[in-house]
């Protein structure tokens, strides 16, 4: 049993690490804690909902689609709302209140015009089979989300260490008006974080909704308070930190609830996140840059 | 012949103040009715609404109530808050002075609001709050919906019975107050039966994964799984169930969260075998019953639930108080209610002593197959 | 003529209460604002402040005050003690501690049977009222005017407006962060105990992080110049939902659009007039 | 002149990420003098600014005032010991009013607190007596007028007098200037080199400012000390400096080699980074 419910946590970290990365990348780059991030999370799984349902398409069509799509509102809202906010140099609360309307409004608007009931992919469009190794018993989809969280973060880490435009990216992160006198186009770079961050926010909402079968357009609201103790737990802006610590959640809450009693799984996170803030307020690998007294 | 004449004359010109009275006086009678309409959980506002706007149809068609006056429903959206329940009912108490009001959809919200109702004296009807000591607010507060109390009893002694299990897990959703006084009765009831519990576990109404909670169960080896959550969770359950390897044969029993046909729609053959009892099913045979579903989907293109069903029947049930009553007179409505006797489209009905459901001859215990329900034979 | 008036304040008599309990969480959201930190935690301190209050008038028959006062004291004592660390965190690190804190909150009062647990607690008895809500609000604004117009009131605006030149002014900035958080924890005790009794039934989800988020709104629409601005912000939302009731599922879409507006458009609030700051 | 210097900043070191923007620099600043820091863009003197004012923690190092060692004192502490400071970049509370700014710089001189709620005579008192004060101030940076204003709407070379007014309303011995000329039109520096001097003269108050205005320095200071790369090249008289060598090194190749953006601000943004 032991096996199988490492085997659970690994899936339900991942599931987290996946969401995360969007989510600390945006606030890595842009310094902002983007509240519409919950928002893409939904807009990916209905894009892709939409186009199995109404176009046919394959899961391996319809997950880059529901990431594009997603990413693409991602960066029509940053347009939208913060780049007024970064040319006056507001304080970084005033983002994060508009992002906080702007969710409100999204939200609603999503629960008009598509309903609050739950949807699910259609049974045909993936084969959810297993695969029983011993004791264990692991679905296709669940290899598929593991496999995605580790590529999303190799690529990610490759694209932002290896690369110009990684380079660029971080440049525009540390210092915006150093990264501009270098000549980096600084609105383009935030236009990439943000279409990357709302991508991931997206394949991760496809993929989440795939395994879990729960599409609405609240399900990325539950998934932020989540997301706030990863990127929290991993370090700000820390993308290896948000892997580790979505998987650390993943296996804590999957252990609680196996071993001590699922009454306390949903205390995990906030205990972790709590923990993180008393005793290692940089994340587990100490090395977020943040502004603190 | 004259004195005769003046007599019937005087006779007819009585008659016909009084009818007259009854033919002219064509004022709506205005009930309340406060649903949640918008937000996450309208969808269950929205079937109590679209249930009453097709009993409204046909009790207006049929003449209306007292004698040819038309009934009205004033809906005030609560958005599923108990605050704006709360000024909802006030509004509709203190300005539009309706006689009575049915709703609201959550037990919670009741909890708000019937207490104010209660107050002024103004009967208040919940078709679908069925936590406990929602009756006990006051002698005003009334309830049609079956609480599950009264259900789950029924549904576990099928069980037993039918399957005889003897042990089973438990899952409740902890964090929703219709999910966890569900939970109580069924452990109340699992010890009555003598059904050993070999684990209680439980979850979140918004959580999507239950694989740690399910490999536990797994391991355990139970007959049954008996589960009390909303059906969104349900289906999740079901499905990561049997995605985890646990057979088929280790069925779920459910409160009345399950009682959906989202179920089937969501977890498919996964939750086939599961046993949930209901008030109401939308596959009895009785001509009232299918006139009512062939109707309802004729209107609105969408199959009803049981609260549709049980907002239908309480229009009725409501309006045949109000006859009773002879006025629209809340403390006169207040004291027919007590006392109306209807059969509907959910079976025989009554209130108790208390203002609950009276009669549970009508509970029917269904199982799913090909993700839908049926009635266990 | 009395019968109407006095129907006509039956009728809305919730709405007045609520207008009255906002005000106050929108004064003790203002606190923490008023220095530049955001707390997403004030739903969980009114939380925590209307279980203790209830508890306390249910099980105990405590008097009114005695709740009251009981009420203030646990959430202030809260903040202190899980301030000690989260208060060396600023900005989003505040903003993060606190939804954890209620969230938190919120899953012990779910699993806390004597409290009534999900089912939350039902039949407090009426007490406080109309007088009580708006006497606390009166003093409370009074008294927070007349900080806004001392040393005190100074030191926080140059905290607001630029943390760093404020502390190199002499601010004692940890010791002014953690007064206003305790402060402002203990007003949304203050306001959570009075809406409880009120409202005769409170239940664990109502303290969650929308209700954080409705709080703080209050304080965006109406402004942070005086303590006047949030009162009216919090006046203007709680009707708004009354007023916009046609709209159906659009009123949330109008909800946050108005703070977007407001943030965007009138970023110091709908009553920018700013409270002078000597005495 | 006291035998012992009133701030005396030894080994002074901080290190960002890898990079040593101040590398063990020692400074004595000797009582009513005014002392000049100067060096390249990135030199490392707004980080020496920071650390002494306790903005920035030193990575090693001592700042001592008056022969007390300040490690670890917070800013607020400072200040009441007798250290004032203003900003490269203006940083006055420009919500305020004119007056408030300054007022706000009599944080640690005013004391009330339950008065404040009962408005006792006594805060009563304390309150005219601290915008009496504060008016004293304005006049003498000159802006009498302007004290009702609010702060934000003031002209350039005003907001930096204010800044000033503010700074010497904490009372300081010692005042900390981040480049007070910077932006300033000739008439606008000439007012504040007179200023400046009446700080020295009539107020014996010690300066030490950073600065780029090299005739406002040269005229101004008693002392100067030169920064470059984070480590100091050169120390002594205006004469003494102007004629070093490294100095003069320094000076021609930076204006070829920009030492770039390596210096760490504080308070340049409050963001994180992506890794």
């Amino acid at each position: 049993m032991l096996e199988q419910q490492l085997v659970n946590g690994v899936v339900l970290g991942a599931t987290y690490a996946l969401f995360a990365l969007g989510f600390t990348l945006m606030f890595g780059v842009m310094g902002v804690i983007n509240l519409t991030y919950g928002v893409y999370f939904a807009v990916g799984a209905f894009a892709a909902l939409w186009s199995t349902q109404a176009l046919g398409l394959p899961i391996a069509a319809a997950l880059p689609l529901g990431a594009l799509i997603a990413g693409v509102i991602a960066v029509a809202i940053d347009t939208l709302l913060l780049t007024r906010l970064r040319k006056a140099k507001a304080p970084e609360l005033a983002s994060l209140m508009v992002t906080l309307g702007a969710t409100l409004f999204l939200y609603a608007g999503m629960a008009a015009s598509l309903g609050t009931e739950i949807r699910r992919f259609p049974a045909a469009v993936f084969d959810g089979g297993a695969y029983d190794l011993g004791a264990v018993r692991i679905g296709t989809t669940q290899i598929l989300i593991f496999g995605a969280a580790v590529a999303l973060v190799v690529a990610l880490m490759a694209l932002v260490r290896g690369s110009r435009l990684g380079l660029a990216i971080r440049a525009v992160a540390e210092n915006p008006d150093a990264a501009a006198l270098m000549g980096i186009n600084g609105g383009l770079m935030l236009r990439v974080v943000s279409f990357l961050s709302g991508a991931i926010g997206g394949a991760a909402g496809v993929l989440v909704g795939l395994n879990f079968n729960a599409i609405q357009p609240f399900m990325g609201e539950h998934m932020m308070l989540r997301g706030f103790a990863v990127i929290i737990v991993g370090g700000l802006g820390d993308l290896r930190g948000a892997l580790a610590a979505g998987l650390l959640l993943g296996f804590a809450e999957v252990l609680t609830a196996a071993y001590v009693s699922s009454t306390f799984k949903d205390l995990t996170a906030f205990a972790l996140l709590v923990a993180t803030l008393w005793f290692r307020p940089l994340g587990l690998f100490g090395r977020a840059a943040a502004k603190r007294a | 012949m004259r004195v005769l004449s003046k007599l019937m004359l005087a006779a007819a010109m009585l008659a016909g103040t009084v009818a007259g009275a009854n033919a002219q006086d064509k004022t709506p009678v205005k009930l309340g009715a406060i649903e949640i309409l918008t937000g996450p959980n309208s969808r269950y506002g929205i079937a109590i609404q679209r249930g009453f706007d097709l009993a409204l149809a046909d009790i207006n068609k049929a003449g209306g109530v007292l004698g040819g006056r038309p009934l009205a429903l004033a809906y005030e959206d609560s958005a599923g808050a108990k605050e704006q329940a709360l000024n909802a009912a006030r509004k509709l108490i203190g300005r539009d002075r309706v006689p009575l009001i049915l709703g609201p959809t959550l037990s919670n919200e009741m909890f708000a609001a019937g207490p104010v109702a209660n107050e002024r004296k103004v009967p208040i009807v919940g078709t679908s709050t069925t936590a406990n000591g929602i009756t006990a607010i006051g002698p005003y507060v009334f309830r049609t919906a079956m609480p599950e109390a009264d259900v789950i009893p029924v549904t576990l002694k099928t069980a037993q019975s039918k399957f005889g299990i003897k042990r089973v897990a438990v899952m409740y959703g902890n964090d929703d107050a219709f999910t966890k006084s569900a939970y109580d009765v069924m452990k109340a009831t699992l010890e009555k039966l003598g059904i050993q519990v070999l684990t209680t576990e439980t979850f979140g109404s918004k959580d999507t994964d239950f694989s740690a909670q399910l490999t536990k169960i797994k391991g355990l080896n139970p007959d049954a799984i008996v589960l009390s959550a909303l059906v969104e969770a349900a289906s999740g359950i079901a499905l990561q169930a049997r995605q985890l390897g646990i057979d088929p044969k280790v069925f779920i029993i459910g409160g009345n969260g399950l009682n959906s046909p989202k179920l089937g729609e969501i977890a498919g053959a996964s939750a086939d075998g599961t046993i949930v009892g209901s008030p109401w099913f939308i596959g009895k045979k009785d001509p009232a019953n299918q006139a009512f579903v062939t109707a309802f989907r004729e209107k609105y293109g969408d199959s009803p639930d049981q609260f549709a069903a049980q907002a239908y029947d309480t229009l009725f049930i409501v309006a045949k108080a109000i006859d009773a009553a002879g006025a629209p007179d809340s403390e006169k409505i207040k004291d027919a209610l007590i006392k109306v006797k209807h059969t509907g489209v959910m079976g025989p009905f009554s209130f108790s002593e208390s203002r609950d459901p009276a009669d549970t001859s009508g509970v029917v215990v269904l199982t799913m197959k090909g993700g839908k329900f049926q009635l266990l034979e | 003529m009395w019968q109407t008036l006095d129907d006509f304040y039956w009728t809305y008599q919730s709405l007045i209460h609520g207008i009255g309990v906002n005000g106050i969480l929108a004064l003790s959201i203002y606190v923490v604002l008023a220095v530049g930190q955001l707390s997403l935690g004030q739903a969980a301190f009114m939380g925590v402040g209307a279980y203790t209050g209830a508890l306390l008038t249910v099980k105990f028959g405590t008097p009114f005050a005695v709740s009251m006062a009981a009420a203030a004291a646990v959430p202030a004592l809260i903040a202190l003690v899980v301030g000690g660390p989260t208060l060396r965190l600023t900005g989003v690190y505040l903003a993060i501690a606190t939804i954890g804190l209620g969230e938190i909150t919120r899953i012990v009062f779910l699993n806390w049977d004597y409290a009534g647990g999900a089912l939350g607690l039902s039949g407090i008895p009426e007490k406080g009222g109309v007088l009580a809500i708006y006497g606390t609000l009166a003093v409370v604004l009074i008294a927070l005017i007349l900080v806004a117009r001392s040393r005190i009131g100074r030191a926080m605006e140059a905290m607001r407006e630029d943390e760093a030149a404020a502390g190199v002014m002499g601010v004692n900035l940890p010791r002014y962060r953690m007064t206003a958080l305790v402060v402002s924890s203990g007003l949304a005790g203050i306001a959570g105990c009075l809406s409880a009794h009120v409202s005769s039934f409170i239940g664990p989800n109502e303290y969650g992080f929308e209700t954080a988020v409705t709080i703080l709104s209050y304080a965006l629409l109406g402004g942070i110049g005086s303590p006047v601005a949030p009162v009216l912000g919090a006046a203007i939302l709680t009707l708004l939902p009354e007023v916009l009731r046609p709209l159906a599922d659009f009123r949330l879409m109008v909800n946050g659009l108005i703070i977007v507006v407001a943030v965007l458009f009138m970023p110091r609030g709908i009553l920018p007039w700013r409270i002078a700051r000597t005495g | 002149m006291s035998a012992s210097p009133l701030l005396a900043v030894e080994g002074l070191t901080r290190r960002f990420q890898g990079l040593v923007a101040v590398d063990s620099v020692d400074l004595a600043v000797r009582e009513g003098t005014v002392h000049g820091l100067i060096g390249p863009n990135g030199a490392g003197k707004t980080t020496l600014f920071n650390m002494v004012s306790g903005v920035l923690a030193p990575s090693a190092g001592t700042v001592r005032l008056d022969g007390r060692a300040l490690d670890g004192l917070a800013p607020y502490r400072r200040t009441a010991l007798g250290l004032a400071r203003t900003f490269q970049n203006i940083r006055i509370f420009s919500e305020m009013t004119v007056l408030e700014n300054v007022m706000t710089g009599l944080h640690t001189r005013l004391s009330a607190r339950l008065g404040i709620l009962l408005r006792s005579p006594g805060f009563r008192a304390e309150e005219r007596g601290a915008k009496a004060r504060a008016r004293d101030l304005l006049a003498f940076v000159g802006l009498s007028e302007a004290a009702d204003l609010r702060a934000g709407a003031l002209p350039y070379g005003d907001q930096r007098r204010l800044e000033i007014a503010r700074a010497l309303a904490c009372e300081p011995r010692l005042l900390l200037l981040d480049e007070p000329a910077a932006g300033m039109n000739p008439a606008e520096t000439h007012a504040l080199l007179a200023l400046l001097r009446r700080l020295r003269d009539e107020r014996g108050l010690t300066l030490l400012l950073v600065e780029h205005d090299m005739p406002l320095v040269m005229s101004l200071c008693d002392r100067l000390t030169v920064l470059n790369f984070g480590r100091r090249i050169a120390d002594g008289t205006p004469a003494e400096v102007r004629a070093h060598p490294a100095v003069i090194e320094a000076y021609l190749g930076a204006g070829t080699a920009q030492a770039g953006t390596a210096q760490g601000h504080p308070d340049a943004h409050p963001q994180g980074a992506v890794s």
